[in-house]
C-alpha cells in the first residue's frame, strides 16, 4: 500500500534509487520511527452502502461520513494539499490515501525553467514563495509526474495554469482522461493585458472556465487569487461559466526584504506569502465567497490544523486544502483529515455540518 | 553552507541592537554601530555575489549514483546532546537509529523547528549530517548535528532542550561517493562546511581511504572538527583568517605545494571533496583541473520541502531557460564541479 | 509649546476637565517621567534659507533636509500618523511638532455613528479594527476637532471619506480654507457597485478626485486600498485625475474568528487588518506604485521602526505613516523622524536618497 | 472588567492542549477535553450575552466630573514586584511617581507588552489601578495592578522580570467619584473587577466614609482583595460560586437584608459602586432603584489608544445610528448604571 521510493526530482537520481527496502531491508523492521508509528494508528475503516470508506462507527455512534462532492467527483475526506506543497515523493511519508485528494503542482502549457534563487524565504510574516512554476508542459507531466501521482491511490487534482487566458484548455485538453478534476490556477499574470492576474478579472475567469468546460467534463476547480476588487464577483464569474467549484485563494504577493542589506530576497523579487498569517484575511474571503455561490468553497490559506479547518468550514467552506504547513510537518493534511473524524466522533456526530451545528448552539 | 554569508552577517549587530543603540546611548556608539552594520550588510553582498560568481558554470549533476538512496523518515528524534561549541556554534546530537542506519556521506536532514513562546517557524531547516553513530546493542543509533545560529529558526531551534524531542526528515539528499579503487582524498571545509564533507571523511576511515582534511574558519580558536578528525584518522591543515592561510590564493599555492607528487606521501589525492564557500568549490575545481582528479562539492539553497517537489532550492546551474535546472535537496547538495572550458 | 490639556472624545468630559497643570501643578517638575524625558531630547533645529528647520550640523557634516513635498505643501520631515491612529489628545504626550503633518480620522459627509462592539482586536496576525469610522460630518469636525488638531502647530492633512464617489467633493468643499491637504480614503464601499472600494475601481478614483480637484487647490492625497487588481492602475488613475500623491495602503480586510467560540470576534464580523505583518504585502504595492506614478507615494503599513521606514524608502516612497505602531508606543512616529536624522547624520549624509545610495553601494 | 468570561476560558483547555491531546494521548482524554472545550465556549457566549442583556440600556455618561482629571503621561517604570497570586492572578506593582501621584480612584492604565522571545504585541493592555501608593522621601510613588492570565498578551506581560522596565500609560479614564456628604457606600467588585473598585475604598478611607465591600469570586480561596480591605478598614462580605452566595438573586437578597435599615449599621448605603460583571452592574442598579442611592458601575472594553481619539472603545449605550456613543476609556470606564424606565 505504501510505496516507500525513494523520489527526486531528476531522472537520473530516480533511476539511480530503487526501492530503498532493497538497500536496507530490515531498517523499518529493526528501527521503528514515528513515521510508521503514525502509518499505523490509521483508522479502520468500512465500506457503506454507496462504497465510500467511513470510519467503524463505535457502538451507539454514528458513522462518521466526510465525504464531499466537487461536481461529478466525490472525496472522502475534505482535506487535500494545496498545489505546489505536495509530490509523490510523500507517498512513502504519509498515508496518502487519507487524504481526499491530491493536487499537482500548476502545469503551463509549455516548458518553464522557473525563477532565479531565491526562490523562497520565511520571514516574520510567514514564507514567501517566488518558485515561478517550473513546469515540463502537460506531455512531460504526463510521462513523468502523472503516473507517480496516480499510483497513490487517491483522485488526483491536476492544477492547469496559463499565460493568458486562451492558454488553458489546450492544457486540460492535452491531458485528456488523465486526474479526476482539474484546478485552474488562474493567480498568473494576464500577458494580454499587462500583467494583471487573469484571475482578478471576471470577464477573464468567464473566458478561460467556459473554454475549459468545452474540452472536459471532469470537475472544473476555480483557484482565485487574494488581491481582488470583488472575490464575490469573481467567484460568480467562475461558477457561470460553469465551474464545479472555487478554491480560495491562493498566496498574497509580497516583497521580502533582507533585514541587513535591504534587497529584496528573492530572485524574482516579489513572491507569494502564505502561512497562518494569511488565514484571518483568506476566511474573510471564504465568507464572502461562499455567500455569493452555490458550488463547493475549497479553502486554501494557513490551515496548520484541525481547528483551522473548522474555522473555514464554519464561515462556509466544504473543503480545505494544506499548503505551508506541509513542509514543517509533512503529515500535517493527514492530521487534520483525522482531526475532524476525531471531533465528530467526540461530538457523537456523523458529519462536519452536525459538529458545526452542535457548536454553535 | 556558506559559512562566509553567515560570518558576515554574524559579525555584526542585529537591527535590533542598532534600533536599541538609537535610543538612550551615547552617540559615538550609535554611529560606530551603524557604521559596523553597513560594513557587515556590504561584506554579505559582497560574500554572495563572489559565491554566485565563483559557482557560475562550475558545478553540473553527477551521473547515476552506484549506491542506492535510502528512504527518507521523519522521525521524533530525542535531543541528547544540545551545547555550544566555542562561541558561534551548537552541537545537536539526536536519537534517531533508522536515520543513523540509513543516512550516507554527505546527506542532510530537515529539522522542524518547534514553536518558541509565542513564535512559529514555518520552515524546517536544512542541516548536514555531520556524524552518523548507528545503533548498538545498548543504546540508539545518533546523528549529529554542528550549527550556527544565524537567524530566526536557529535562534529558536537553540532553545530546544536536552531531553525534549525535535521532528526530523532525512535523510535526504545526494551526499558525496567514493569511486572503487579511491585510494587517498583531500576533503575541504570551511565553517560550518566541515560537518558537509566529515561523513566522507567517516566513510574513508571505513573503507581505508588515505584522507586530509583542509579545515578552514576565522580563527584557529573557531575551527570546527578537529576532534573528528583526531577520531577518523585525518590528517588536518589549518587555514585561517587570523593567520591568512585561509586566503584563496595562498591555501591553492600551500595546497598545491604539499600534493605536489615529490614523494608518495605528497602524490596528489584521487579526489577532492568541499563544502564552505563557493570561492571553495572554485578553487577545490582549480586544483582538481590542476591534478586531473574529479571533485564533488556541497551546495546550499533555501529549502522548504527537501524532498524534490517544492522546487524552491535550485541549484546555480545555467540551463535553457524553459528547462529546470537541477534541485539542490535532490540532485545535490553535492555535485561535480568542474572549471568550465571557455 | 505642548499642550497638557487631558481630552477625551465627550464633550462633557472635555469641558469637565481642564488644564491638568491647576490640578497638580507640581506633577511635572516633581517626578519628571519618562515622557518629559523625551521631550526634552528633541533634536536642535536651525533655519535654513528656505525657512525649514534643519538639523543643526556637527562640525564637517552636511545639515540634513529631510523635507519633503507633497503638491504645494512642504513637511519639514517624511514622517506621519496614519489616519485614525492619532489624535489631538497625543499633543500633550509626543513633541507633535517633530512629525511631518498630522492626519485626521476620516470625515464623511454626514454624520456616522460608528460600529457595534467589539471595534478592534489583536490576533497573532496583527491588529484589526472596525471602528466603522464615527465621523460628526464636517460641521461637527470644524467645530469640535479641527481647532485642536490646527493647535498643534503642524500642517493638519485631512482624511475625507465617501459612500459613493460624488460623496467626496462636498465634503472638501465644506471644510473650506482648513487644513494644509486632504487625504482622500477611497477604501470606503462604494453603495453605487455592490459595496466593491471605490479605490478598487479606476475609473471611481478617477471621479472622486476630478471632482475634488474642482472645489480645492490644495494638495490632494489618494489613500488606496491593498485589495486591488492592479495597484499601478489605481495610481496612475489618481495621478491623471490630478492627484498630488498617493498612500499605498489602508489595512487589509479579515475576519478574526474567536478560537474558543469560532464566532466572529468583531461586532462588524469583518475588519482591517494592520501591523507588522502586513508590511512585506504593502512593500511590494509601494514599489510597483512607485514605478508607476511620478507623484510621491507616501507608505503605509506596519512601520514601526527607521528601519521600517527605509525599507519604504528603497523602494520609492517619499513619506511614511505610522499607524498601529502608535498604540503601543505613542512616540513611534517621533522616533522614526528622529531615527531618520540620525542615521543621515551617522552616515553623515544630508538626505535619505544619499543615505540609501551610501547603503545599496 | 469581565472576570466571568476569563473564568469561562480559563477553566478549559487551550485549542493547543486540545491539539496535542488528539495526538497519543487516548480517545477517552480526548473526548473529555473536547467536551470540556464545547463547555467553555457555551459558557463563554452564555456569559457574553448574559453581559450584553444586564448592560442593555442600563448605563450612562456621568455628569461632569467634580475634580479634573489629570493629564495623562507614558512612563517606563520599574517593575517591583510581580509575583503570582493564588492560582490564577498575578500582582504587578511599579514605580512611577507621576502616575501614582495623579491616578484617581477607579482610572486605569494601558500597558505597553514588552516582545518575549520573538513574540510582538501589538495593542497596550488596559489595567485597572488596584492600589495607588504616592511617593516618600525614601522611595517612589507606585501603582499596583493585578490580573489574570488570559491571552496572549498577558501571558506576555506576565513574563517581564522584577527589575525590567514596563512602559505604562496613565492615568487614565474617569473613575469613582463620591459626591460631597457621602458617609457610607457599599462596593462591589468581582474577580479581577475586584481592582477596579479598590481605588475608591482608598479614596473612602481618605475621607472617612464607611465602607462595605462584596468580594465575589469561584472559591474563598481565590478571593482578591482580602488584605486590601483589612488594610483600609473596609467590612467585607464574601460571595462565591462554591457556596452558591454569589448567585444572583442569594446576593441581591442577602445584600437587601443586610442594609435593611433595622439599625444604623444597617442603612442602606449612600452610593453603590461596581465592577467585575455586567450582571453585577444590574444587580447594583436593582439595589439603588431599591434604595433610592446612585450606582457607579465600571465598565470594559477592547482598546487600543486609551485616550480617546481610536474610537475602539464604544459603551454599550445605545444611540442614535448617526450620533456615536460614549467611549470607555475617556467618557468611561464608569458610567451611572440606572434600571432603564419601561
Ligand atoms: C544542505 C544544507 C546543509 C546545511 N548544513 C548546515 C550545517 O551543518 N550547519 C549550519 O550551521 N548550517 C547549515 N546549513 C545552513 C542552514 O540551513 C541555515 O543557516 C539556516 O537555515 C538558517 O536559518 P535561520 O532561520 O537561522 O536564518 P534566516 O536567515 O532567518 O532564514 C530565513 C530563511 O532562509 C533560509 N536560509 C537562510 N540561510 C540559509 C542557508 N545558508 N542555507 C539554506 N537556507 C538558508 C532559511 O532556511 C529560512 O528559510 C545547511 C544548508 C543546507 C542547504
Ligand atoms: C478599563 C479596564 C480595566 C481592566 N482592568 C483589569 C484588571 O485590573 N485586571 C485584569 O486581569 N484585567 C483587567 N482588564 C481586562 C484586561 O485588559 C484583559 O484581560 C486583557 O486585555 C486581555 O489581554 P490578552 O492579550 O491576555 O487577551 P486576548 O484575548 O488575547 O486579547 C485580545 C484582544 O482583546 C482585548 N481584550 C480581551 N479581553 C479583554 C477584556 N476583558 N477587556 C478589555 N480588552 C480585552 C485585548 O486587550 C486584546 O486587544 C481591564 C480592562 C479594561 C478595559
Ligand atoms: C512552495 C509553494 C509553491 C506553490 N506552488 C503553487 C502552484 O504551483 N500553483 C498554485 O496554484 N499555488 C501554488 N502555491 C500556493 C499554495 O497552493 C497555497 O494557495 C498557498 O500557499 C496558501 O496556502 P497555505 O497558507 O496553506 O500555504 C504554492 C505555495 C508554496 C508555498
Ligand atoms: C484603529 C484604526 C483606525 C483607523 N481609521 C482609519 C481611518 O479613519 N481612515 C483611514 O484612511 N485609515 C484608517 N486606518 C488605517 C490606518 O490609517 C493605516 O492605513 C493602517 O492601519 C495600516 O498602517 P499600520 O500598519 O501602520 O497601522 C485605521 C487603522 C486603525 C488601526
Ligand atoms: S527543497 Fe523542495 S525541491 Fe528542494
Ligand atoms: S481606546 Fe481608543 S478611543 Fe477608547
Amino acid at each position: 500500500m505504501v510505496a516507500v521510493r525513494a523520489d527526486t526530482a531528476s531522472p537520473d537520481a530516480r533511476a539511480a534509487s530503487p526501492d530503498a527496502r532493497a538497500a536496507f531491508p530490515d531498517a523499518r523492521a529493526a528501527f521503528p520511527d514515528a513515521r510508521a508509528v503514525f502509518f499505523a494508528a490509521a483508522p479502520a475503516y468500512r465500506t457503506t452502502a454507496n462504497a465510500l470508506p467511513v470510519e467503524a462507527a463505535m457502538p451507539g455512534t454514528p458513522a462518521v461520513d466526510l465525504s464531499v462532492r466537487i461536481g461529478s467527483l466525490t472525496l472522502r475526506t475534505p482535506v487535500m494539499p494545496a498545489s505546489g506543497c505536495f509530490g509523490p515523493e510523500l507517498g512513502a511519508l504519509i498515508p496518502v490515501t487519507e487524504l481526499g485528494a491530491t493536487v499537482t503542482k500548476t502545469v503551463f502549457g509549455s516548458a518553464r525553467g522557473g525563477n532565479p534563487v531565491h526562490r523562497l524565504t520565511e520571514i516574520p510574516a510567514g514564507m514567501v514563495n517566488s518558485v515561478g512554476i517550473p513546469s515540463h508542459g502537460p506531455a512531460g507531466y504526463l510521462a513523468s509526474l502523472h503516473p507517480r501521482y496516480a499510483a497513490l491511490d487517491v483522485p488526483t487534482i491536476i492544477s492547469v495554469g496559463g499565460h493568458r487566458p486562451s492558454e488553458y484548455a489546450p492544457v486540460v485538453a492535452a491531458l485528456g482522461e488523465n486526474g479526476a478534476a482539474f484546478e485552474l490556477n488562474v493567480s498568473c499574470p494576464n500577458l494580454d493585458r499587462d500583467g494583471t492576474d487573469i484571475g482578478s478579472d471576471p470577464a477573464a475567469i468567464r473566458e478561460v472556465v467556459a473554454a475549459v468546460r468545452l474540452v472536459t467534463v471532469k470537475p472544473i476547480i476555480v483557484k482565485l487569487p487574494v488581491l481582488v476588487a470583488s472575490i464575490a464577483d469573481c467567484a460568480r464569474a467562475a461558477e457561470e461559466a460553469g465551474a464545479d467549484a472555487v478554491c480560495v485563494a491562493n498566496s498574497i504577493p509580497a516583497m521580502p526584504l533582507d533585514a541587513l542589506t535591504r534587497r529584496p530576497i528573492l530572485g524574482n523579487v516579489i513572491g507569494g506569502l502564505s502561512g497562518p498569517s494569511i488565514k484571518p484575511i483568506v476566511l474573510r474571503l471564504v465568507w464572502l465567497a461562499s455567500r455569493a455561490v452555490q458550488i463547493p468553497v475549497i479553502a486554501c490559506g494557513g490551515v496548520q490544523t484541525v481547528d483551522d479547518a473548522l474555522d473555514y468550514f464554519s464561515v462556509g467552506a466544504s473543503a480545505v486544502q494544506v499548503g505551508t504547513a506541509s513542509f514543517a510537518r509533512p503529515f500535517a493534511a493527514v492530521e487534520v483529515a483525522r482531526g475532524l473524524r476525531q471531533r465528530c466522533q467526540d461530538a457523537g456526530v456523523g458529519s462536519i455540518r452536525e459538529l458545526l451545528e452542535l457548536e454553535v448552539s | 553552507m556558506s559559512a562566509d554569508a553567515s560570518l558576515a552577517s554574524e559579525g555584526a549587530p542585529s537591527p535590533g541592537l542598532l534600533r536599541q543603540a538609537q535610543h538612550g546611548v551615547d552617540e559615538l556608539d550609535r554611529r560606530e554601530a551603524y557604521r559596523q552594520s553597513r560594513e557587515a550588510a556590504a561584506r554579505a553582498r559582497a560574500f554572495a555575489e563572489a559565491d554566485a560568481e565563483a559557482l557560475d558554470g562550475l558545478v553540473s549533476v553527477r551521473p547515476r549514483q552506484t549506491v542506492p538512496r535510502p528512504q527518507p523518515v521523519w522521525d521524533d528524534a530525542e535531543v541528547l546532546v544540545h551545547e555550544p561549541v566555542g562561541e558561534r556554534y551548537r552541537r545537536l546530537v539526536v536519537a534517531s537509529s533508522t536515520i543513523a542506519h540509513t543516512a550516507l556521506a554527505g546527506q542532510f536532514l530537515m529539522i522542524t523547528v518547534p514553536p518558541h513562546a509565542g513564535d512559529t517557524i514555518l520552515l524546517p531547516r536544512p542541516m548536514a549530517i555531520h556524524r552518523r553513530r548507528p545503533a548498538t546493542a545498548d543504546r540508539p543509533g545518533t546523528v549529529e548535528m554542528i550549527y550556527g545560529v544565524v537567524g530566526r529558526g536557529t535562534r529558536a531551534l537553540a532553545a530546544v532542550p536536552v531531553g525534549g524531542t525535535l521532528q526530523i526528515t532525512g535523510p535526504l539528499g545526494r551526499g558525496f561517493e567514493f569511486d572503487s579503487g579511491t585510494r587517498s582524498a583531500l576533503l575541504i571545509g570551511r565553517g560550518v562546511g566541515i560537518c558537509g564533507v566529515m561523513g566522507a571523511a567517516e566513510d574513508a576511515r571505513t573503507t581505508g581511504i588515505r584522507t586530509t582534511m583542509v579545515l578552514s574558519g576565522r580563527s584557529a580558536e573557531q575551527l570546527l572538527g578537529r576532534a573528528d578528525c583526531a577520531e577518523l584518522g585525518v590528517r588536518i591543515i589549518e587555514a585561517t583568517d587570523d593567520d591568512g592561510s585561509s586566503d584563496l590564493l595562498t591555501l591553492q599555492n600551500s595546497l598545491r605545494a604539499r600534493f605536489d607528487g615529490a614523494t608518495p606521501e605528497r602524490t596528489a589525492p584521487d579526489v577532492i571533496m568541499v563544502c564552505g564557500a563557493g570561492v571553495l568549490a572554485r578553487l577545490a575545481a582549480e586544483l582538481g583541473a590542476h591534478w586531473g582528479v574529479p571533485v564533488q562539492a556541497s551546495l546550499e539553497a533555501h529549502m522548504a520541502c527537501g524532498l524534490g517537489y517544492c522546487h524552491g532550492c535550485a541549484g546555480p546551474v545555467r540551463t535553457d531557460p524553459s528547462v529546470e535546472g537541477p534541485l539542490v535537496c535532490a540532485d545535490g547538495p553535492v555535485f561535480d564541479a568542474r572549471i568550465p572550458v571557455v
